[in-house]
């Protein structure tokens, strides 16, 4: 495994209270493998991704608890410096939402995809350049010798995410965090980003994690699905399973509410209700106040139930 | 890029004339200058016939026509009191007063990005506080207060500088302190802000999460975006600046532009005044072209717009 | 429908919590004084008593309590002229914020929302007005008419106008864009409405704090004209008055130039802590100014 | 010719104290307060001027160390009266040459008249208004003849200037103006606007017994008090020039220092509205009051820091100077018992304009003092703040606004001073267009008689025996104002270094006709 | 019931020309839903400012039930300022916070009649009631609700006047998958309940398959296919639908995204393609498509595209 979590809380701590956005989640990544960390926003997925990272809010954010393991070193105990110097960009690299704003406006596309392979002591000189103009080529970025040194607004937004996702594999990590990389897209850009991640994958082997809300990315991307409910992973499992059987009420209820094409219905099946707040979350199940299938017993945590070929949900009605 | 220039010079063109228009006419409105020009027991006919001389006695409005047409030959007619053209009293001291100018303005960035960036970094923090008060300091003391403190101090006490005087780097300390120190404040403040702003934005997220260490974080990557806000204005601080100059020109024995203008209105010499506001006028036009040309090198998107 | 269940209402108590009292207390002692006037000082600010001319601090050797700070060269109460400083640092202070505020606010306003011609109109006066130093303006004008308050006053509001102008004509650009004013327009509400509806409060935040931070700007402005000589003028007094003229007793009554720097520096100090406290309250967006 | 005086060298050369014969070398750096705008005398508008151009340029009478007037460019010279109409002949001094080495003759004395009567050039062509002709006798001889008596010119130092023709024709008015050439102790070398003068010592100067013995003066210009006393304490500077009244304390016990204190050439006093009728000065009564009210030698003591003397109507030194005329004593109890004699026991309020300009140290502060007193005997006092311009303004009668109270006001003609001119302006009734009590808010007829014949009056014994009897009225009604004190000046320089002796030139201390380095 | 003809509107920027509506013809029917589709920067928005008055087209017709906008009075066009409301995509942006959310309510209603202040609560409770919320949000402040809350609060708002038309701009895409079956499902009630008109402008294809009636696709400021949108989405007929399509994601692991149905980038609208826009990027370019502007084919379901069939 790339990456093992267990049990990881993160919490904020706000003026408001404590808001523990990430609620004891456990996950794997392969080698190889795409999971998709999929939840509607407050959900705790970006947060996950960050603890990864351990890039959380300054002041406010701090892992509570939990392990994570990369390659079966421990990073939660990690100092700050070395995480900066071997974790971050080296082994575990990011692409983020918004590809507008996620590059350096004021710095030529060079100098910023060379800053990582400079700062991890990948290369340095005429090597650097090379290898610049080769990572930019494997993102298909045209004839990326010449625009070494434009900037990012001469670039198109999608032709920026692949500089960003330059960025991230010049270093061939072994874990690469794509925190919703397609949301700001268009849907014909978004589905070149969703191919160039499926070839960095095949080029490069990394383990990906996914952070989406949207299912059909998700569905065509991942190998693995993990759906995130207030700050917990309801279910996980094959991506297959989840969509065609798919276990937890919560997973049930979101597919049933999305539209999709083709598929045209008189009404669409809402999920009443909104997320509880994760000061003060529900005792029990925290889909429970929303959930169709609600019984008494889901004031109480619900059992974690393994249910065939690692796809597993928490929920009491599976037990 | 030319359409550019161009353009900021048309409407500075157009900015000047305003500023002309409004010294000019309020100028005028502040008394005759000619009878302190003449003794107590002078004859009216004198007073007159200097009127006549300097063309005092005609409409206001052909007075202006005049002034504007000489003045677009290079002739701001002569001093009353100095006796020679105002024109070359003032380019004269301008020199000395863009220097003052622009060594309170580097006095001033020097003090503010640094604090304005370590305010930013520890926000909420004693650095964040002590620098901050430190720069308001500045902008809690009157201008020629800060020069005497500082001539009482450094001049007289130590001294390590001299307290008056213009032509070597030591003369122009004190008088870059006393100007520099007021935009302090207001400069840490947009740094800050700006820093805060940039600190806070995804791309710096990225530079962390890619592993760019914190030094390089702050004072490379996010100190260059977080100047475009600072380049922007100062122009208007260097206008702030010649406006200072009007009075710690007169501390420091400066020989500028401001104690010249001052000296004038209160002669009522309005070709000096006329010619020194001008000329700062332009300056200030000028300095804001420039900036403008300038923020282009830092912020590489506005070099495309234009 | 369980969209009904709505939060409950806070009250933001915690915004009281953090509240600058040091520089609130400043400012307050400046405002007892300033409503007190002579009433509350020890002594007449202008009373001249020549045989007191140069007492020192009553902590200083020859000093009395009769004269707590000391008295200035023609034997006035330094203290008493402090007190009677703040109130006229107050009201110069108060017309002339409330002038360029609403002047320049209108301005910045019309420009910003109406943009095109009238903007550009606007955009060249404040450049027009940023291009003459504002202490030469000042200086003219002074001369133009009898120094003195109101002369400190006009000149105050014709140099800042621009100063609240160019501001709040930057956030009404960045609200008018706006969905709730898009919204409004769209529905057939009036300009007039939109602008006392959704623009003026909106810019209420923006201009209390550009206020609080004017009140420094003002005092040192008015310190600098006096120092020229143009400033507030006898039997007024003002700090930058005190200042300016004792600043040739420099060393033979450290306190003439002292106790009044103080003032001044403690006062605009309080001003700016409180400015700056506020626009973290008010407007975290504007830090920057 | 029927000789009135003649020669009037009383105080010859020779008497003179002996200068160092040392060579002149070395450079001296002295920082003065004020800055002239113009370099020429004939050009000057303002007294600052000469402390300037008085270094370079030279009259044919002066003033010695004692404020007697001496021959200097005259080595003789007498007035005379042909057909009732004066005649003032003058022998100038040979061997005097410009600093480009031109000997001085009539001709350039000729033509310095002819640049001050041009109003172009001068604005003091009125002066010589009397003048009808200038006859050339020879080289160094030269006549003036007068339509009428002009009692001020004797005292003026026959009011002329030793102008190089040659030159100024040669070189143009520009160049002329940059660079200017005259007979003084000091040629001209470089000048920077706001910031300093250069001068050296002119190797070819006539005077070798009364001239400076350093080569190199440096005049620095340093208007604010404070930073002018630091470069001197620091050392960029080794004379000073006006040191601030409250420090002239510290000056006078600093450690090798010298100090001259002096009175200057101004003369201050507060006018009273007399010519509206309904102003309560027209009561002689209130007039006294106010004279009674004042305490000035208190205000010359604390305000002034006795940098001030005491005078009444005319200075010590000054031609009609009265020892017997004593200054009002401070007696408010008198003052406010004459108040109330004048029928306004409660007293009245008035506008009192005060002067706030800060070429005249501490006027300021010592109006505001004087308006205190007055307030304190009921002649309560609206003090109104004027800087030069507004006030200058406010002086005048041709033009709005009317001063109707009481103001701050002086009049300075140089050292010793003459009376004569400026009374003319401030005592004599306005007359629209004749120049004739252009500041003036006393109507008294015969005070403008009086006056009229002073004007005209050359005989100084006579002249002298006239102003006296014109101050002597003046006091005694309080008319033209209340004269309070003439200001003084403290020069200070470094004892160890500088080899200093004052001169009041052409009307002012600042004069380096004999300075040197020790 | 609205119609468009020819709308063109151009911007003059410092860069150049913005061509970003260029001849855009449609009808939008009553009692039924028109949605605009299209990618960012298409013209969509302009398109929809337009019609609310907010732009002026630089040439071309908007018509209201046959009366032409551009020629109303100022009275006339206050009336159809009444019928046409809108309902924006960020319920954080679209209202002022402020204003009390009775205030933002009543705010169209007070503009256009003044019922006086028991009338207005009372409509506000009414509509508020409407939308799913209890009468006591009037006196609450816009940041003290979710998302989903505030964009009922905005379809109150956009309702209280009892419009015939609503423009809705991305009305759901700020929201959460779960809310926004909400929304949409509010939304087609109401359209039920009071006869409404919706013109929808949307990104998302299966929601605009699922919501509308009638749907036009905009590419680079031209209209490239329009439809019943049964039709559209069964038969595609213009290139840049069939990419569009086969570019959408499905929630559905077995379902294959064709990546090649539209290479390249989307064109500046500074400096559009000549001929058809969307040649550049069109897999079935021929040389006439480089030159020719294709005008709109068939009816009612019309494409633009050289390749298709009149």
């Amino acid at each position: 495994m790339v990456l093992e979590v267990h049990n990881l809380h993160t919490h904020l701590h706000l003026k408001r209270g404590i808001l523990r956005a990430v609620d004891g989640i456990s996950l794997t990544v392969g080698e190889g493998e795409t999971l998709g960390l999929v939840g509607e926003s407050g959900s705790g997925k970006t947060l996950t991704g960050l603890s990864l990272l351990r890039l959380l809010p300054k002041g406010s954010g701090r892992i509570a608890e939990g392990s994570i393991k990369l390659d079966g070193q421990e990073l939660t105990t990690l100092s700050d410096s070395a995480m900066a110097r071997d974790i971050r960009g080296r082994r575990i690299a990011m692409i983020m939402q918004d590809p507008m704003t996620s590059l350096n406006p004021v710095f030529s596309i060079g100098d910023q995809v060379s800053n990582p392979l400079r700062n991890h002591n990948i290369a340095q000189g005429a090597t650097l350049r090379s290898k610049v103009i080769s990572v930019l080529t494997q993102v298909r970025i045209p004839s990326a010798e010449k625009r070494l040194g434009d900037y990012p607004h001469q670039f198109s937004g999608g032709q920026r995410q692949r500089i960003v996702a330059a960025m991230a594999i010049g270093c061939t990590p072994r874990l690469l965090v794509a925190d919703e990389p397609t949301t700001a897209l268009d849907v014909t850009i978004q589905v070149q980003i969703i191919a160039l991640l499926r070839q960095i994958q095949a080029d490069t082997g990394t383990g990906i994690i996914l952070i989406t809300h949207d299912l059909g990315v998700a569905a065509s991307l991942c190998h693995r699905i993990a759906v995130m409910y207030a700050g917990r992973i309801v279910e996980t499992g094959p991506v297959r399973r989840i969509y065609k059987s798919p276990a937890h009420p919560y997973t049930q209820a979101l597919l049933a509410a999305i539209p999709r094409l083709g598929d045209k219905r008189a009404r669409l099946q809402a999920i009443p209700g909104q997320p509880p707040s994760l000061i003060d979350p529900p005792q029990g199940c925290r889909f429970a106040p929303r959930c169709p299938a609600r019984m008494d017993k889901c004031a109480e945590p619900p059992p974690t139930v393994t249910l065939a070929d690692g796809h597993e949900a928490a929920c009491w009605k599976l037990a | 890029m030319l359409a550019l220039v161009l353009r900021r010079l048309w409407q500075g063109a157009i900015s000047i004339l305003g500023a002309s228009v409004i010294i000019f006419v309020i100028s005028r409105l502040s008394g005759d200058p000619v009878v302190m020009l003449v003794p107590p027991d002078a004859p009216p006919s004198l007073i007159a016939e200097i009127r006549t001389q300097y063309g005092l006695d005609q409409p206001l409005v052909w007075q202006y026509l005049l002034f504007i047409g000489h003045a677009l030959t290079g002739d701001f007619g002569n001093s009353y009191r100095w006796q020679m053209p105002a024109l070359k009293l003032i380019l004269d001291r301008l020199p000395a007063t863009i220097q003052l100018a622009a060594c309170g303005l580097l006095f001033s960035v020097a003090l503010a990005v640094p604090i304005g960036v370590l305010s930013a970094v520890h926000r909420g923090g004693w650095i964040d506080r002590i620098g901050r008060i430190f720069a308001m300091l500045g902008q809690a003391m009157p201008a020629f207060w800060v020069g005497l403190l500082l001539i009482l101090v450094f001049a007289v006490q130590l001294n390590w500088l001299p307290a008056f005087g213009h032509g070597t780097p030591a003369h122009v300390v004190l008088p870059a302190i006393a100007l520099g120190w007021y935009p302090v404040a207001a400069q840490t403040r947009i740094v800050r802000s700006a820093m805060l702003d940039v600190l806070d934005s995804d791309h710096i997220r990225l530079s962390r999460a890619l592993g760019t260490p914190e030094r390089l974080i702050v004072w490379k990557y996010a100190l260059r975006n977080a100047a475009v806000p600072l380049l922007t204005m100062l122009g208007v601080y260097f206008a702030a600046m010649l406006g200072g100059a009007f009075v710690v020109e007169t501390i420091f024995a400066w020989p500028g532009v401001g104690r010249t203008v001052v000296e004038a209105v209160f002669s009522r010499d309005f070709p000096v005044v006329q010619a020194g506001v001008l000329f700062t006028s332009i300056l200030f036009v000028l300095s804001n072209l420039l900036v403008d040309l300038s923020y282009g090198l830092v912020d590489p998107r506005i070099r495309d717009v234009r | 429908m369980s969209a009904s269940t709505l939060p409950a209402r806070r009250i933001p108590w915690a915004a009281l919590r953090r509240l600058p009292w040091l520089p609130l207390l400043v400012l307050g002692a400046v405002g007892i004084a300033a409503i007190g006037g002579e009433a509350i000082s020890p002594h007449d600010p202008n009373g001249l008593d020549l045989s007191a001319s140069f007492k020192p601090p009553a902590w200083q050797d020859g000093g009395s309590w009769d004269y707590p700070l000391g008295a200035d060269n023609l034997g006035r109460d330094i203290l008493s002229r402090i007190m009677a400083g703040c109130g006229v640092s107050v009201i110069v202070a108060f017309y002339a914020i409330l002038f360029s505020g609403s002047i320049g606010a209108l301005a910045g306003m019309i420009a910003g929302y109406f943009g095109g011609r009238v903007d550009a109109v606007l955009m060249r006066l404040i450049e027009i007005q940023q291009s003459v130093p504002s202490i030469a303006l000042a200086l003219i004008l002074a001369a133009a008419m009898e120094p003195g308050l109101s002369t400190v006053v006009i000149v105050i509001v014709l140099t800042y106008w621009a100063w609240y102008a160019r501001i709040i004509r930057g956030e009404i650009m960045a609200l008018k864009g706006r969905d709730y004013i898009a919204f409004a327009r769209t529905a057939g509400v009036s300009t007039p409405v939109i602008f006392r509806r959704h623009l003026l409060p909106n810019i209420f935040n923006t201009l209390v704090v550009l206020g609080t931070l004017q009140v420094g700007q003002v005092i040192l402005f008015e310190a600098s004209l006096s120092f020229l000589g143009l400033g507030i003028q006898q039997p007024d007094i003002s700090w930058g008055l005190m200042l300016s003229d004792a600043r040739q007793y420099i060393t033979n009554a450290w306190w003439g130039i002292t106790m009044p720097g103080i003032a001044i520096m403690l006062t605009c100090l309080s001003a700016n802590i409180f400015g700056d406290w506020l626009r973290d309250r008010l407007d975290p967006q504007m830090r920057q100014l | 010719m029927k000789p009135w005086i003649t020669g009037l060298a009383a105080a010859s050369l020779a008497a003179l104290p002996l200068a160092q014969g040392l060579a002149q070398s070395g450079t001296l750096t002295v920082g003065l307060g004020a800055e002239a705008t113009i370099m020429d005398p004939t050009r000057s508008s303002a007294g600052v001027d000469s402390y300037f151009f008085g270094q370079m340029f030279e009259q044919l009478l002066r003033t010695d160390p004692d404020l007697k007037q001496i021959n200097w460019l005259a080595e003789s010279w007498n007035l005379a009266d042909e057909g009732g109409k004066p005649v003032i002949t003058v022998k100038i001094r040979p061997g005097v040459t410009f600093h480009n080495g031109d000997p001085v003759t009539s001709a350039d004395f000729q033509y310095g008249m002819q640049r001050q009567q041009d109003p172009k050039l001068s604005r003091f062509s009125h002066l010589l208004n009397a003048v009808e002709a200038f006859e050339v006798i020879d080289d160094l001889t030269f006549r003036l003849r007068f339509k009428e008596g002009d009692g001020s010119f004797i005292t003026s130092n026959l009011h002329l200037w030793a102008m190089p023709k040659r030159h100024i024709e040669k070189v143009g008015e520009e160049e002329y103006q940059r660079a200017p050439v005259g007979t003084g102790p000091w040629k001209f070398v470089s000048r920077t606007v706001k910031e300093e003068l250069r001068l050296e010592a002119y190797e070819g100067y006539w005077n070798k017994q009364n001239r400076p013995t350093v080569k190199n003066l440096v005049i620095k210009i340093i208007p604010e008090d404070l930073t002018r006393v630091a470069a001197y304490k620091t050392g960029a500077i080794d004379w000073i020039d006006a040191v601030p009244p409250a420090a002239t304390a510290e000056f006078a016990k600093l450690e090798n220092t010298s100090t001259y204190t002096a009175v200057t050439g101004n003369n201050l006093f507060l006018n009273f509205n007399t010519h509206q009728p309904n102003s309560p000065f027209n009561d002689v009564r209130v007039r006294r009051a106010a004279a009674h009210a004042i305490d000035m030698d208190a205000i010359i003591k604390r305000v002034l820091f006795d940098q001030g003397e005491r005078y009444a109507e005319i200075g010590r030194g000054t031609p009609g100077y009265d020892p017997d005329l004593k200054p009002y004593p401070y007696d408010p109890r008198r003052a406010r018992a004459l108040l109330a004699e004048a029928g306004h026991p409660r007293g009245f309020e008035v506008p009192c304009y005060n002067l706030t300009t800060p070429r005249e140290p501490n006027i300021k502060e010592m109006g505001e003092a004087a308006y205190a007193y007055l307030s304190a005997i009921g002649i309560r006092c609206q003090i109104r703040q004027l800087e030069y311009g507004a006030w200058i303004n406010l002086g005048r009668r041709d033009a709005p606004p009317e001063m109707d109270g009481i103001v701050s006001w002086m009049w300075s003609h140089g050292l010793p001073g003459d009376p004569g001119t400026p009374w003319l302006g401030h005592l004599h009734s306005y007359q629209a267009g004749k120049g004739l009590g252009s500041y003036s808010y006393t109507d008294n007829a015969e005070m403008d008689a009086l006056l009229r014949q002073q004007q005209t009056t050359m005989d100084p014994v006579k002249r002298e025996a006239l102003l006296k009897q014109i101050a002597r009225i003046k006091h005694d009604q309080v008319l033209g104002g209340l004269t309070t004190y003439r200001p003084m000046v403290t020069i200070a320089w470094r004892t160890s270094k500088v080899a200093f002796k004052p001169w009041p030139s052409p009307g002012f201390w600042r004069n380096f006709q004999e300075i040197g380095l020790k | 019931m609205l119609s468009l003809q020819n709308v063109t509107k151009h911007y003059q920027t410092r860069r150049g020309t913005v061509r970003a509506v260029e001849g855009v013809s449609f009808d939008v029917r009553p009692k039924s839903t028109l949605a605009l589709v299209g990618e960012s920067g298409c013209g969509k928005t302009t398109i929809a400012k337009m019609i609310l008055q907010l732009e002026r087209p630089t040439a071309g017709a908007i018509a209201f039930e046959g009366a032409d906008t551009a020629t109303m009075n100022a009275a006339q066009l206050k009336a159809y300022r009444r019928q046409v409301m809108a309902v924006f995509q960020d319920p954080y942006a679209s209202l002022n916070p402020r204003l009390r959310v009775g205030t933002i309510i009543a705010e169209p209603l007070l503009a256009h009649e003044n019922p006086g202040r028991a009338a207005t609560e009372k409509r506000v409770a009414e509509v508020l009631d409407i939308v799913g919320l209890p009468a006591t949000a009037a006196r609450l402040y816009p940041h003290e609700f979710s998302g989903g809350q505030r964009q009922r609060i905005a379809i109150a708002r956009a309702l209280a006047l009892r419009p015939r038309l609503m423009v809705l701009d991305e009305p759901v895409s700020a929201l959460d998958v779960s809310i926004r079956a909400q929304v949409l499902n509010l939304l087609a009630d109401i359209q039920l309940e009071f006869g409404l008109t919706y013109l929808i402008i949307a990104h998302d294809l299966a929601l605009v398959e699922h919501f509308s009636n009638d749907v036009a696709v905009i590419y680079l400021g031209r209209v490239a296919e329009a439809g019943p949108t049964e039709q559209v989405f069964a038969q595609p007929r213009h290139p840049y639908t069939q990419a569009l399509l086969a570019a959408v994601p499905q929630p559905d692991p077995d379902h294959v995204l064709n990546e090649a149905a539209a290479a390249g980038e989307i064109a500046s609208a500074l400096d559009p393609p000549s001929g058809c826009r969307f040649h550049p990027r069109c897999p079935l370019a021929i040389d006439i498509c480089r030159t020719t502007t294709p005008e709109p084919r068939g009816t009612p379901h019309q494409a633009a595209c050289h390749l298709v069939e009149a």
